[in-house]
């Protein structure tokens, strides 16, 4: 190819992007692709949400009364020696009765009114992976010197049907909304394209290759597609920003996506996404002229 | 150079536009096609570009049968070959030099060349000082001119002309004409399809008279009709 | 009828395409309107319909300015002025039929009327049996007559025909010219805009020729050019 | 207008809507209306949820030691009065240990080891607006007989924040979504008839008045967004129905919009909007064209 015929389809394709009919295929492709990001960073933080949740699932193991200090050194070793174990803390019954008293919070007067402290000493335990707790916790609780063991009555189970849910649903909803996005963005281009299709009748009429006609609508999708992406990918950035301020402001406890490295990825990825479609968009649909 | 045999054209709507044509135009030959509206002179020249293809018979250009061109090699047959459409058939985003310019960046002309030719013919159709204006802002003889520029400026072997003066007066008709004889003259064969009876009894060429899809007359130095 | 007063045309790009033309039109004459490819004669078509307007000067049909009509007039002045273009203008989406019909389905004419008239207009245009194909698969002539049918159908006052037989053979097109010749008889007035000689020569009516904007030559029995 | 005019605009609208331009236009607007109707139910969700949130909330109300079954009922009347309030419950001390059992879970072995019941008799309250349970609690505090009130250490607080937080974040996604959804569809029709705009100049040249030329394509947008409209409808209609029953069999505790008269109501207002910006988006356009 000379690099004059090189110029030609890029002097084309800019050209033809000025004309009106593409700023508005622009307008949906930016407008899509904004929904996609916005589902993505939807996606995210319900991830991130679970990964925070299921980060809290701790093994409690009480211990016999008695147990020396010893001995617990020696069960605290046997534990590790199981694997799959991230912290071993050792809480004392004093320690325990403090927490307790916390997390009853206001009811804790029931607590006041005993004497005594009827809590045994105990290890909190958090595993590696959520999935293996239940497993580990049945081995522990035959260890001697363990009296018992507790890892959240079904609250695990629980979460885990809550995490799976989750899942479950944003994946077929992104399926479903991913795949009208793509549709609505190669209809656009779709649409665009039609208008020209007697310009590409007469093309092929004077002498012009499939590829020569080809790549100017190529370039052109690939850089409306893109321009559509970055309108979007700031947009995205920009609001997405403001939203997790606000957010963070009036709910300090919930924990979300701040940003960072994922946005940056998310917006790249827009941008990739949208090149990538506006390109394919323009072969698929040319294909169907250029046959005739 | 062109050869037809038996060729017949049904429309799919049923209409016969071409019933077994046999012809023959040897390299440098100036052809007039003439026959009535809906002779199907159009359809005749659509299938040497193979823009149509026959219903049965073999359309043979340059010693290559075009029914048998792959996809691929149909561009190259049609950049050896000029054409001057009936209804013009311009690009209407391009300007008026940049529509002449495409039939030769479609063969990959050096810039130089293209810069150098496009005026030029330009001129010669009487279009210079037209060359930044878009079609739709030119009247139908200036569309038709535009054209007429663009099927000659890369010197094509074959020329056909489908009514290339039907939207042109007297005066600027001849000019195509002496044009169109100049370029026979370097050895381009021209076929054209017309009405003007003025051109065609003055140019005294080769004539062949279509109706109904059959050929009805071909004569070497014919006139327009056998009788006015 | 047609009166204009002083009218210039300046197209955006600076072209002059009428310069201060004086005109003035009886009912039911028939004039021919030569001159050059850009000479201006579609432009002062298209001024009449009020699809250009002028620059400067007046433009009088009926007696109405139509520079100064309300938009919601001006499909009431198109629709007493039959319009055949030079680039035929049908609805591609439409078949021959309904492209006829759709000029009496605006002035809401009753079904009846409709399924009498189409028909036989085009039959007077021998398009009978094309009545249901779409513009695309009619050859150029073929085309020009369903635009001439479109713009007789509904029985204008004024019918202006830009190159009507542009792409028609000398045989049709005298048909076309005696149909007009017919409707001309009914008090139609005529305005015909052409580059065919012989019809004009042959027809002897009022020919005003159009030079770069301006009126050279306005003759009541004319002939085509001065001298050929 | 002849009654042959108006079959013709009809026969009109319906021929051009056989063209395939206009099938594209369809999906477009089928997959935004789908994502624009999911979208909703996503928030009547959240709505529904945060609704059975904030119906869970109660306040406490400790009655002194020694207070006779007829203070009690003289207290629950003066309560009463107060107003704003739906049902009160009382609930014995016996009660209420049962109540903390159950709530404590496994950590139950606290309260087993204790002989006797630190709880107090009360009250338990629900009130018509949970933004005056604050205001409420501290006026029932006053009364005689009662010991000490609790509405849930500022839980009730976090709830409305979290309330507040979930409906700014919908609703400004909400905005954002939809006015991208409708761009589309505006611009999926504006490049239809873009395609048909020598059409439109054509019939004006030949004397039609605008509303000749504007009623085809009026009905014809109307219908397009109609079509669109009951295609995304259904989906969503049986779809969503799939994803309540999965959900609720995976996670029967949190509660879902089951569908019924809101899903029929939506899907109802999908139509209408459909069919409305069809017409509207066509008008629009149209001016563009008919002005010239
Ligand atoms: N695409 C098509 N589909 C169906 N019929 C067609 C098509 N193209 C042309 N025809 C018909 O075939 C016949 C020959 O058409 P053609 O265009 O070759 O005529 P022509 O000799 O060029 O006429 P003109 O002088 O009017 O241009 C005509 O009757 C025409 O209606
Ligand atoms: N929309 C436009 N914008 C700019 N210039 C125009 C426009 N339409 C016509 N012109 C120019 O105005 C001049 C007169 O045009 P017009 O179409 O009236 O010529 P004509 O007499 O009909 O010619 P022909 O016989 O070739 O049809 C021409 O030079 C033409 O290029
Ligand atoms: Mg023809
Ligand atoms: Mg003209």
């Amino acid at each position: 190819m000379r690099f004059r015929t090189f110029c030609y389809f890029w002097s084309e394709a800019l050209r033809n992007i000025r004309r009106n009919v593409n700023l508005i295929s622009l307008g949906t492709i930016a407008a899509s692709l904004f929904i996609l990001g916005a589902f993505f960073l939807i996606i995210l933080n319900l991830n991130h949400l679970t990964d925070n949740l299921t980060s809290r699932i701790e093994i409690r193991v009480f211990l016999k009364d008695g147990v020396t200090a010893r001995d617990r050194e020696a069960l605290k070793t046997r534990i590790w020696a199981l694997g799959g174990i991230k912290t071993i803390d050792f809480i004392s019954k004093e320690e325990g009765l403090k927490r307790l008293k916390e997390q009853l919070g206001d009811d804790e007067g029931i607590l006041t009114a005993m004497d005594f402290n009827p809590l045994p000493d105990a290890f909190s335990i958090k595993v590696a992976k959520p999935e293996s707790v239940k497993a580990l916790a049945s081995r522990i609780a035959r260890l001697p010197g363990v009296e018992s063991v507790n890892y959240g009555h079904g609250l695990v189970e629980r979460l885990f049907a809550l995490v799976k849910a989750v899942w479950v649903i944003t994946l077929a909803l992104s399926v479903i909304f991913i795949s009208a996005i793509i549709m609505i963005i190669g209809n656009t281009i779709r649409l665009t394209l039609i208008a020209r299709r007697r310009e590409v009748e007469i093309m092929k009429l004077v002498g012009a290759t499939d590829w020569f006609i080809r790549w100017p609508f190529l370039l052109e999708g690939m850089l409306v597609g893109l321009t559509g992406a970055i309108v979007s990918a700031v947009a995205l950035y920009f609001l997405y920003g403001f939203a997790v301020r606000r957010f963070m402001s009036a709910l300090p406890f919930i924990p979300v996506v701040t940003g960072g490295v994922a946005l940056r990825q998310l917006c790249i990825g827009l941008l990739a996404a949208g090149a990538t479609m506006g390109a394919i968009a323009s072969v698929v649909f040319l294909r169907k002229y250029l046959r005739a | 150079m062109i050869r037809l045999h038996n060729v017949s054209k049904v429309y799919p709507n049923g209409v016969v536009a071409l019933a077994g044509v046999d012809l023959r135009i040897e390299r440098g030959e100036f052809v007039f096609l003439v026959g009535p509206s809906g002779a199907g002179k159009t359809t005749f020249m659509n299938m040497i570009i193979r823009h149509v293809l026959p219903t049965s018979g073999q359309v043979i250009v340059n010693g290559k049968n075009v029914v048998r061109l792959k996809p691929w090699e149909v561009p190259y047959l049609r950049r050896t070959i000029g054409t001057i459409f009936q209804d013009f058939k311009l690009l209407p985003n391009k300007t008026v030099y940049d529509n002449v310019a495409f039939a030769l960046q479609v063969i990959d002309a050096p810039g130089r060349e293209i810069r150098k030719k496009v005026p030029a013919v330009l001129d010669l159709v009487g279009l210079a000082d037209r060359a930044n204006e878009l079609p739709h802002q030119l009247s139908g003889g200036e569309q038709q001119r535009v054209s007429i520029a663009r099927a000659i400026v890369n010197s094509p072997t074959v020329l056909l002309a489908d009514e290339p003066t039907g939207n042109l007066d007297f005066d600027t008709s001849w000019g195509i004409m002496e044009l169109l004889l100049k370029i026979n003259g370097r050895g381009t064969t021209i076929i054209m399809a017309t009405h003007n009876k003025m051109i065609v009894d003055r140019m005294k060429k080769r004539v062949i008279e279509i109706d109904k899809g059959k050929i009805v007359r071909d004569e070497s130095e014919g006139v327009y009709g056998r009788e006015v």
